[in-house]
């Protein structure tokens, strides 16, 4: 638990440093996790090189899937599209530096699932893009 | 025995938590489980495990068909069974109690058969807005193929049902008006005897979903006068896997069959077939045997504690749980006083997620539910996302409360 | 070990029978239990009895919405489960493998769904005249519903296929062709990747019914290469209650919901919904939890046997269970020879009915199936209406042949 | 077992006394046993005072159906209808003198149960006939 609730996620979750929404947007894309009512909006900018150059997020969620979300989208700047494209469940992981259960595990992924699902342009997020 | 428990003094406790090998565990070395989360479902005594593991270690066979003594045994146990659960609920005949995998593919059993057979275009199916998903979905499912409205009974602030526009929704001329008996999130036991001669008196059928209610309080489908009833064994001290649908006879006889196939059939040719009688018309294929069967055990096992008993324990276990939820500064809990509901306490705080609420309490052992609790439309018409659940039965203490409480605390205090 | 006993070198039997408590029952004081009767249902070994006795009392909750321990517990299980499930069958990914109650209820799912939304007035169904009447009724009913066309590829004297009536029945252009793996009756083991092959030339999809043919040899789906293939956990050492449709993703992708209600769901509102994702949007309601991580445990339970081994034992004992039979003057038995099928002896007596042949059996402890064993077109078309099944199963050996035939000079001699 | 296969049943099994078909007839009914394929049909003609002067069953089925159709048959000849309504389960089970399990007992009652729909003049025959 104490591992869980980490410094860092809490101060992601009461502090957040990219929230927000962008318009005009080069990716926007928007998912729930069917299980909780969690909601996740990305919006994403790039170059012409297809470079992210700026990212946001936004919805609401629990300190899971906002920080998680949080920490996503701050790595994600200056990447090439093709590079988020490849992000994995396990970069997430990395990024929370926790363990967590199945239920609770699709928290923290809702954000990348919804990243992916607006860079490789799909009409429909599938947890395919996270496993 | 402390002040509080000798209020408790429906039921003995510690006789009951020890039926239920679960209660014991820790789910962390040193920690013990406090288990709030039955209205998910409910834990299962040994009295029930007990008649499953015995029945595949001594009788285990397909029932109906067979001749020899596993077969009569089986066969035997399964239709007694029903004959227990149709008693328990009231039933004037053991024919009118099918079973079905739980109280969801009951309401859809009536949705596909009796509805396909009795709605169409522009008939008015009422609703209530505090319904679990499985008892809004499979009449919107059914509403999109035959263009039915749906229209909604709404719910007031204080999460009870608001009878005025039931009254208004009854002009329109319903088929059938189909809601909850008790509320898996607000906790509302809503006045179904009066929803159902309401109903009634416009020539309108009622399907009770009873999901919460038959486990937590008496419940007599003669003296409701409902038209049908579903409920989940599961969340009875009964085994996952089965359920029930109560449908009063002649129109569970007038209905067209459910799903075709072994059992439910009394000839059959290569293009056609006819239906067998009642109440295995609609229990297609091999059933849940094992798990009927120890529903019936979970039957006997509630009917001998008595229901009575159980609505009093837990009226007692929420009134006392309001009240100390209601003493920790941010928490709202959703739905009416003590007096309206049954043991469940949805709650939110201010300063965290619902499930970050879970999942600190967990860590002390604590089992809540959090989320919407497949009632999404209730928690929009209540502007939020999520909350945090938890809910008692007949097991539950009042030390399971301040746990509850404490754990609160300790959210609090990380998110503060 | 006896000469006998040796041949069935395929399996360590006795440690196999050492499995399944039900087999040291006495079905009558010093009468031992001659189970024969698996092809209706297995038993079911220790090693699936406690791993849902172990369910109960220690992880219980429902799945995929709790954070609790329990419920994470809970959802992993029943997950792995899916997964092992998916490897046994060679499934492509565990999203196609749906959880069902049964066989029969995953026919209704395809024909109700992928049926509706892709039959219509004159479209043609091929089914066999062999079917059990849970893959012809699902049928029937879409068939009256729809106005389609079914027709039987004919079953020959000897209890084969006709593959040459087959042939001609694709010149019809049929949508799709179910036809069961192994039968039920006559045992014999259809040849199921020449059937499919033959439907996809004509661009028909194809459903498998495999109630008979997974529990008792190997299957892969993607070798097989079949669209759909159901079967239930009962038949294969797993509890009742629980069973599996397979399907092609492409395919379950787009197809419409079954049942409407929670699990089901990604977003519900008051008078609409959006399905989840694969495999959840199949399994509506609180599912069949402990019995789908039943049926993980016996999937591996027969995984660990191996289905090779399973497979060469029970045709050494068909082998030698038709050769007994066959010397019992009267005895005929249906369907083709031993190498055609699987451990499945369907047989009547002139001078006795099946039933009478059972109850005899049954004196002697030895448990066989009388009737129309669901399949009343197929023996209408024999010409009967009913046979005694002697079926066998891993826990059988031919000392349990022996005591069949025994009992069954019994009859004779009780109605010569 | 002994008990079950009663000299009597196996006697009346082999040798009917009741078997055949009237035509004309005033009551005649036939069903099946949906579990196993046992089928019964029943004719019988009444005096003008309902009485019942000649009865007789058809159909197949195993030695309980067949030799409690014909028991039965025999026991209804000379009877008034309303007594032939008022047969009960038990009124077959005397007749046959033995016990029986669940799924037998459908056996046995499968006349009972046609012989009362007819009589009843029902258009379905129903097991409430013979509970
Ligand atoms: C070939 C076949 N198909 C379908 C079924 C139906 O299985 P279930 O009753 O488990 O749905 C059976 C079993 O009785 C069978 O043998
Ligand atoms: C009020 C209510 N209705 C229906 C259901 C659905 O029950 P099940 O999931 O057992 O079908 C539930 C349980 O979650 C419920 O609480």
């Amino acid at each position: 638990m104490d591992d869980l609730y980490r410094e860092l996620i809490i101060d992601r979750y009461k502090n957040p440093q990219f929230r927000g929404e962008l318009d005009p947007h080069d990716i926007t894309f928007e998912d729930d996790n069917p299980y909780c009512g969690d909601h996740i909006r990305v919006d994403v900018r790039l170059d012409e090189n297809n470079i992210v150059t700026e990212a946001v997020y936004s919805g609401e969620g629990c300190s899971i899937s906002q920080a998680s979300a949080d920490l996503l989208i701050e790595s994600i700047h200056g990447k090439p599209l093709d590079e988020v494209k490849a992000l994995t469940k396990e970069d997430v992981l990395e990024l929370l530096g926790i363990e967590l259960g199945p239920v609770r595990l699709k928290c923290a992924l809702l954000s990348l699932k919804v990243l992916k699902a607006g860079a490789y342009g799909l009409g429909e997020a599938s947890d395919d893009l996270v496993t | 025995m402390t002040l509080n428990e000798q209020k408790l003094a429906a039921l003995d406790i510690q006789k009951i938590r020890g039926d239920f090998p679960i209660l014991n565990r820790e789910v962390r070395s040193g920690i013990p489980l406090v288990y709030l989360d039955s209205t998910a479902t409910s834990q299962k005594p040994l009295q029930v495990l007990s008649v499953m593991d015995d029945y595949y270690r001594r009788s285990n066979a397909n029932i109906h068909r067979g001749i020899h003594v596993l077969a009569e045994e089986a066969t035997g146990a399964y239709e007694s069974a029903r004959e227990r659960i149709a008693a328990f609920i009231g039933a004037a005949t053991p024919k009118e109690v099918i079973y079905t995998r739980n109280t969801t593919e009951s309401i859809n059993l009536v949705a596909q058969t009796w509805g396909r057979a009795n709605l169409e275009n522009g008939d008015v199916v009422i609703l209530t807005e505090m319904e679990h998903h499985s008892n809004l979905v499979p009449w919107q499912i059914l509403a999109a193929e035959r263009n039915l409205r749906l229209e909604f009974i709404s719910v007031t602030p204080d999460g009870l049902l608001d009878l005025e526009s039931y009254t208004e929704l009854l002009k329109l001329d319903p088929k059938i008006v189909a809601f909850t008996h008790m509320s898996n999130v607000l906790g509302t036991i809503n006045p179904a005897r009066e929803i159902i001669q309401m109903a009634h008196t416009v020539g309108a059928l009622t399907l009770v979903d009873a999901a919460q209610s038959v486990p937590h309080i008496p419940v007599d489908v003669q003296a409701l006068d409902c038209d049908f009833l579903a409920f989940s064994g599961h969340k009875m001290c009964g085994p996952t896997g089965v359920g029930i649908l109560y449908g009063r006879r002649e129109l569970l006889e007038a209905m067209p069959p459910f799903l075709g196939g072994g059992e439910m059939i009394k000839r059959v040719e290569l293009r056609s077939f006819q239906n067998n009688e009642l109440p295995h018309k609609f229990e297609a294929g091999t059933p849940a045997i094992a798990e009927a069967i120890g529903l019936g055990a979970a039957v006997d096992y509630l009917a001998e504690i008595g229901m009575d008993a159980i609505e009093q324990h837990e009226q007692e276990i929420i009134a006392y749980a309001l009240e100390r939820l209601e003493e920790i500064p941010g928490v709202k809990v959703f739905g009416p006083e003590a007096q309206y509901k049954g043991g469940v306490a949805a709650f939110t705080l201010p300063e965290a997620h619902a499930h970050d609420i879970s999942q600190i309490l967990d860590s002390d052992g604590v089992a809540v539910r959090a989320g919407h609790h497949c009632a999404m439309p209730l928690h929009n018409k209540f502007g939020i996302t999520a909350t945090a659940r938890a809910s008692f039965y007949l097991y539950n203490t009042e030390e399971e409360v301040n746990k509850l409480v404490d754990g609160i605390y300790k959210v609090k205090k990380i998110f503060a």
